[in-house]
């Protein structure tokens, strides 16, 4: 199938801003989706408020778009209760982290099979540029008009030390490597982030003078390094690209699953 | 005195700001009261914006516009969407870059090639809102332009003032070389 | 593996935003934005067919389509 | 064969009303004085295959239940006050995305953390007001066992009915009382299923557009349909718009699917109600007082009856007014500031014939507390 | 000189008006249409030592005023539907420990995430009844620049005058409209300070025992006296006590203490309404709307008035009976589906002459909307 | 001054139960307070709901019992507005990281000075005995009759990725310990987490058979060992007890400080 | 019929299953109406327990019981706080290792050593609710013993069954034996 | 260090819950529970003044109080 027919192409040209990297988001994602051949309905999109969750109406699947920071609450009701579907749960960094961060743990300890997506612009782009818990030190926000003071979660740290069982990182310049790791994190029997930096020139790049769209997707390229790589031990500040996590552990849905066996066992 | 203005556009043009600037300048700067208000779309990026001014010398309770003595349109769909609201008899201001006057209504249509003067002589497309501001004024002299000026430079960081009122002057010129050219007929 | 060969480069005019993210980054420079900030391919003879433009684009706005002999 | 009488706590025989009328899937978070319901659950929804899950706070189990609706499960949560005010936001998702869900909320207690183990029935209005913007709800209550159980069913029903949030308003006092259920039979109480889609593959699903009768038949997440869900404003499949024609369209369809039907939602009782004089209102386990003080007065001659109400909102306005039309006095008795009462007063002929006999201390409102207030209506003093 | 007269957002003339009553804490969470209100004071307070701060949530935020609110300081928080109601439950927590604190509301439509960048006036009930429990409120709005400013210092005194939190219930509209502010001079309106406690050291400090005024006086954590601070129901000292007469007393303490002051809590303003047959009650921007149409009208000799509302909770009930009892009609403008105009219905004398024009459309009621109504109820069809 | 002045003694015998460890925990926490000599006057303690939460109520300091799970966001605008007090959040393992898991992860990102003991009993005591997000897998409760299928946090490593500076753990059977760590997280700068494993014998002991309050305080000295000792070498089995983290890092008082400062200076 | 009857005690006793127990075997095997209740205190621990039942032929509307035919309190505390709402002509059954009957009411005072029989003979503090329960049936015979035994065999692990017997049947015999003592008399 | 010598255990009867924590934990066998289940110093000779019935009590109940001589 055609990356296009995961589309519904009637609401396109989408609604975001030119040059934003929640579209190469969804592109890299739909390539997951279309190379694993996974049928549309076999998936849900379950997202929350902001620019990146608008994401979920632009995917033909089942699609639910529901609150600010709570997609992942409503997608484990969702996977609980119908374990044979594929969660794939695309969340802003405020979303999945600012108002989201206690689902996002809790999902993460439960190791529930659902496939989490940081699309992290380090800025709340929906509501026109404050500052996120993943904007970091020293950055100008329309609610830092003196630079920011808040250190940053590192989500892959926050996840792992959480419990999540797959847990990698890349960029919207490096899109082919997303798609890999979205590709593992879909199949990953257990609970799996991919964060995936995604500039908003709008917001973010403009106040922070980091140029325009192409100069931000660049720029993605100079700050990181893959995980193991030379370039990442030469300059261990760099921000580590790859994949932190990939284990086994017991899953949520199949544990209980087991419950009820039991529990109908001693039924009858 | 009340003078209802919409402008219109799309997100990237700072037809907000224009907006913004003028009633402000009326407030500010010659004692009038003035109202502005937006309408957003659905996408905050993008899409379509609009922008209702009045100026007036009494007190304004309803704030928004149905029919505008002076319609500014910046964008195609702008003028295909508001271009039957003016009052008859009122002002449709369109730039000749972005705007193609397709049926024409009951109204003054004026058109100018303001983004192409502001590109040519200035080269950034950032004041070309400034210049349609100053456009405005030429036609229509709703209030001084020293007030927009004032306002500009208590907005405006410094070292661009200067660019900013450049632009308004373009502008301005295009508006009331227009208008001399319509009434000298 | 033998080499790709560009069929067509289709940019959908609707959907791109002239975001520029295509220019910059194919590697032959086989984009341009034009003067309506569309992306254009002013040297498609150049294309390599990476796909870079195709798989980073925000819009979903290219497709890079490849002759089908040479794929088989 | 199970026994089918049993003598439990109120919030049991809710959970058995669950049961009977078919909950798959619950998600909750602990809370007196409803915790309880999540115990028993935890123990029984697995014995069928249903699913039990402890969230990890309040918002999420709203949420939870939510999503599984949504792939076509029976869902309910229970909660108490703090909890309720927390699962807000999305009860009010669930009024806008129209998901059938049933929400318990025994309550305690308040405002705030309160008294989490006393009695209260303080928040009947926040059942109806407690998100934000413009909605409608359901909400139903019972004063014994047996109308517990069949009023949970209800819930279910009515949930499924009209594709909404029910929410069930009990209160400590009954939740925790243990007495006599009698179990029905199956097949003796009728249960709505979900009605899902008649529309086949490749046909246009359209999930918010009602049918002849007004109602919305759905389609599970999983199933041959793929349409989208919503908080925002949204188009006949569910895709956000805010034309204002499709924002009020949508927003009266939300508050006439349930104010038109009004007369089908409205539950009650009436005791001793032939040619009462005296009108009590009065609902939950304050009725159980109002019963009593009726049933001693009526055997000393005095015409009064109890108007017992099992739904709450929509609020029965006709009902209530017909009822009183030739009452003397009327009597609201319920254990908040006068929450009902207010209603009632803008619901009868005449707002001052109607009393308030109520206890905001956290004990259980008492016959003698309501025949006192009688005494000084009759003019008889204290 | 600073100058004295701005231009600005409705907004920004909040903030203006918090920074004049001398607000020192804000904490929020970022939410259309309110944003504008954090971002000017992240700005702001800090140029006068105050501090803001983003929390992680809207319950967060609010949680963190009140705590801001026991230092002694002036606290406020500001927000939409879906942050309002989230931040329900400290609400609660905010009026059962008393702690004065100002929450703006600029609503947007709703139910749920509903309508962002739209007018309502949806949340007018959830104000009153939010959260969970028996409880009181107090809500202000305005409709003009000038008004939000005097308004939103009213708010601060009143939080501290009757220790509790006050709600600003504002609206998209008016929240964006740019128009002019002229600012007050230091001294112009009243601001009512912390009332702190003249209890010295090692005196019994009972920080909920109102004085013979009604007032408690406070002591800032950190000061001499050590209390302790609680949403159970608690004794004067602040500890938590579950006996009935400490319960009851409390809530009629928290009740009455607004209800018995709504005269002096009333703010209304007067339009035309010498000799008005046909009374607008509006509030908020839609009384824009209401005093464009009433104006129109009277220059053409009809007599209609409008009483625009300031205060909105604890509801005016006598004085909208007596603003109305000799209106020939009562039209309640408002944006929303009737939620004021029930409480019209019920405060009047005859329900039977009031009428509601509203929009539910996330538009902007216009005077044409009123004019088409008032045509109908005048017999001259549309 | 002697600990019991630190008491609101009138309110004494506690609502605990016999051998609950909470009253052990406040035992070290007075010691830990009357050690450092710190007045009264100088303390705010904010608990949240349970029944760790009402430790708040037994101290006489300045005291918020607050709401379930957020007693570190009301602390948190206690202590931004008066940086001066020092602030004692103790909340129970449901109030700490099941409702109030974000505060509690957000507090530690933001490094605000307060001190967080997580009094874990592995169950939410006050309702009587459901499982909390610390009672681990295979654990009788309540809400959990066929046992536990969710795994627990560490709070230990959540604290740590969240960006806490100052991460301890102890037992009720180490008061000593307890007295020690927290008044090094005490006078830590920063936000400083002790956690202190805490038994509750009505509900926790008793469906899991793990004996009486003594019982369970010995199993305590069992299953822990102190970091680096032998004992933990031989068994990394064992739950490691000790000091985790303890670094310096700016504090968000002292750099909102420092925005006031720059904000005023420009005003001027 | 219509009995009305108070347990009290503290926390750790089982006051609220004996209730449970007796209603239950009202409602299940004699096909009365009964209702259970109870008090919590502000700590959910150790406080004073308090647990109402009636037990009716008839619907029964208000649960709670003001004054009650048949009194229990197993702690000084309960005793006194409770030992004055007993009905006039009412029974009061205490036990004598923890109450201390002060003042004297209006009402059948029985003291029986339940609590040291239950320990000598069985040696386990766990089945004193039990053996409380047959000692008041054994004084007012509200309902059939088999109908408690019943509830037992229903409630009560099977390992456990034979024990709670044998204390039921050493308060009933004390109970039996004091009110043979006392009709006796 | 000089040996401490006890001067008095005191117990608060009204806040002893009677746990027996303090009992299992006394490395001296010191105390004991009596039969209205409060801790008691039966052997208050044999205490080593190591208060770890105090520290570890949770009622607060138990105050080992040491001779003053010895302490300085
Ligand atoms: C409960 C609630 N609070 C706040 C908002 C307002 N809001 C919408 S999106 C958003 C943040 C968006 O930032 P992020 O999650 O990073 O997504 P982005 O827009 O940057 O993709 C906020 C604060 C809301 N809709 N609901
Ligand atoms: C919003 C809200 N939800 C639920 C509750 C009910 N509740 C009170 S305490 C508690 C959990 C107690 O467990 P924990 O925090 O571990 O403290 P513990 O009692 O074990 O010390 C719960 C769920 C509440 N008071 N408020
Ligand atoms: S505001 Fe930022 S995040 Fe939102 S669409 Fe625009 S670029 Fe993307
Ligand atoms: S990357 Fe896509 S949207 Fe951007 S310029 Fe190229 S084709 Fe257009
Ligand atoms: S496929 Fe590669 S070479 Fe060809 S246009 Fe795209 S980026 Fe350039
Ligand atoms: S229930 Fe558990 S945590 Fe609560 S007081 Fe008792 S022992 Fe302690
Ligand atoms: S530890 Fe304390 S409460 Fe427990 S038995 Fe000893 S003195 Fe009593
Ligand atoms: S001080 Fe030490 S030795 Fe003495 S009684 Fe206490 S635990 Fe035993
Ligand atoms: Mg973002
Ligand atoms: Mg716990």
């Amino acid at each position: 199938m055609a990356i296009k027919d995961y589309l519904r192409q009637r609401f396109f040209p989408h609604m975001w801003c030119p040059g934003c990297g929640h579209g190469t988001v969804l592109n890299s994602l739909l390539r997951a989706v279309e190379e694993l051949g996974i049928e549309k309905n076999d998936i849900v999109m379950t997202s929350g408020i902001g620019c990146s969750a608008r994401i979920s109406g632009y995917v033909d699947f089942h699609s639910l778009h529901s609150l600010h920071g709570r997609a992942l609450a409503f997608a484990t009701g969702v996977k609980l209760s119908q374990p044979k579907l594929k969660l794939l749960v695309p969340m802003g960094d405020g979303d999945a982290l600012a108002i989201g961060g206690n689902h996002f743990i809790h999902a993460a300890r439960r190791n529930i099979d659902i496939t989490a997506i940081v699309m992290n612009n380090k800025i709340y782009g929906m509501t026109g540029g404050q500052y996120s818990p993943l904007s970091g030190v020293g950055k100008k926000a329309t609610t830092a008009p003196y630079l920011t003071i808040d250190n940053d979660f590192d989500v892959v740290e926050l996840a792992k030390a959480a419990g999540a069982t797959f847990v990698a990182r890349t960029t919207t310049f490096h899109a082919t490597e997303a798609t890999d790791f979205l590709k593992k994190a879909i199949m990953h029997k257990g609970f799996s982030v991919v964060e995936i930096l995604s500039q908003c020139p709008t917001h973010y790049g403009r106040k922070n003078k980091e140029g325009d769209a192409p100069q931000m997707v660049a720029n993605y390229d100079k700050i990181t390094a893959r995980l193991g790589s030379k370039k990442l031990e030469e300059n261990p500040a760099l921000i580590g690209r790859g994949i932190f996590v990939d284990r086994q552990a017991p899953e949520y849905c199949e544990e209980y699953d087991k419950i009820i066996e039991y529990a109908m066992k001693g039924r009858k | 005195m009340r003078t209802r203005i919409v402008f219109s556009g799309s997100g990237g043009q700072g037809v907000i700001t224009a907006a913004i600037l003028l009633a402000e300048a009326a407030v500010m700067y010659e004692g009038l009261n003035a109202t502005q208000s937006q309408s957003y779309g659905a996408a905050a990026r993008g899409g379509a914006t609009r922008s209702d001014i009045i100026i007036s010398d009494f007190e304004i309770d309803f704030p928004l516009v149905s029919q505008p003595n002076i319609l500014v349109c910046l964008t195609q769909h702008a003028y295909n969407t508001y271009g039957a609201i003016v009052r008859p008899g009122g002002t449709v201001i369109t730039d000749t870059r972005f705007v193609d006057i397709g049926k024409k209504v009951d109204a003054r249509q004026i058109e100018l090639p303001i983004y192409e003067n502001v590109m040519e002589q200035i080269g950034k497309p950032i004041v070309f809102n400034v210049a349609v501001l100053g456009a405005l004024l030429g036609i229509e002299p709703v209030l001084q332009k020293e007030s927009v000026f004032k306002v500009i430079a208590d907005r405006v960081p410094e070292d661009f003032i200067e660019m900013n009122q450049k632009a308004f002057e373009i502008g301005y010129k295009l508006g009331s070389e227009k208008m001399a050219e319509i009434m000298g007929r | 593996m033998a080499k790709k060969k560009l069929k067509e480069l289709v940019i959908n005019r609707d959907w791109c935003k002239g975001c520029g993210i295509c220019v910059a980054f194919c590697p032959k420079k086989v984009l341009e934005l034009d003067k309506e900030d569309k992306s254009v391919a002013v040297r498609p003879q150049d294309c390599i067919c990476c796909k870079l433009c195709e798989i980073r684009c925000p819009d979903l706005a290219i497709e890079v389509v490849i002759e089908p002999d040479k794929e088989k | 064969m199970e026994k089918s009488i049993k003598f439990i706590q109120g919030n049991e025989a809710c959970v058995e009303g669950a049961l009977y009328a078919g909950v798959e899937f619950f998600a909750g978070y602990p809370i007196t004085p409803s915790t309880e319901i999540a115990e028993c659950l935890s123990q029984r929804l697995p014995e069928r295959g249903g699913k039990f899950i402890q969230m990890e706070d309040e918002i999420a189990s709203m949420c939870a239940i939510i999503g599984a609706s949504l792939t076509g499960k029976k869902v309910m949560t229970a909660t108490s006050g703090p909890g309720f005010s927390l699962k807000q936001e999305a009860i009010g998702y669930a009024c806008m995305a129209e998901i059938p869900c049933v929400i318990a909320n025994v309550q305690r207690g308040g405002p705030s953390t309160g008294n989490p183990t006393h009695v209260s029935q303080g928040d009947l209005n926040q059942a109806r007001w407690g998100t934000h913007g413009d909605h409608n709800i359901i909400a139903l209550t019972a004063s014994n066992h047996q109308d517990i159980f069949s009023i949970t069913v209800d819930a279910f029903n009515l949930a499924e009915t009209y594709r909404t949030p029910v929410i069930l308003l009990f209160d400590e006092a009954i939740g925790h009382l243990r007495e006599k259920l009698v179990l029905p039979d199956e097949g003796e109480l009728p249960i709505v299923g979900r009605l899902r889609t008649s529309v086949g593959k490749g046909v246009d699903y359209r999930p918010y557009l009602p049918r002849e009768d007004g109602r919305l038949p759905m389609s599970d997440f999983g199933a041959e349909h793929r349409y989208n869900v919503t908080g925002l404003f949204h188009d006949m499949w569910g895709f956000p718009s805010n034309n204002p024609q499709v924002v009020s369209d949508l927003l009266r369809h939300l508050m006439d699917k349930i104010d038109n039907n009004v007369h089908s939602i409205t539950r009650y009782k009436e005791h001793y109600m032939d040619g009462a004089e005296y009108v009590l209102i009065s609902y939950g386990s304050s009725a159980r007082s109002a019963i009593h003080m009726a049933k001693n007065r009526r055997m000393k001659g005095e015409k009064i009856g109890v108007l017992e109400l099992q739904s709450l909102w929509p609020f029965p306005q006709h009902l209530i007014r017909e009822k009183c039309s030739k009452a003397k006095a009327v009597i609201v008795v319920e254990m908040n500031s006068g929450q009902l009462m207010y209603h009632v007063k803008a619901a009868v002929d005449d707002p001052g014939k109607v009393f308030l006999s109520n206890r905001i201390d956290g004990k259980l409102i008492t016959p003698a507390d309501i025949k006192g207030l009688l005494r000084i209506i009759q003019g008889r003093g204290v």
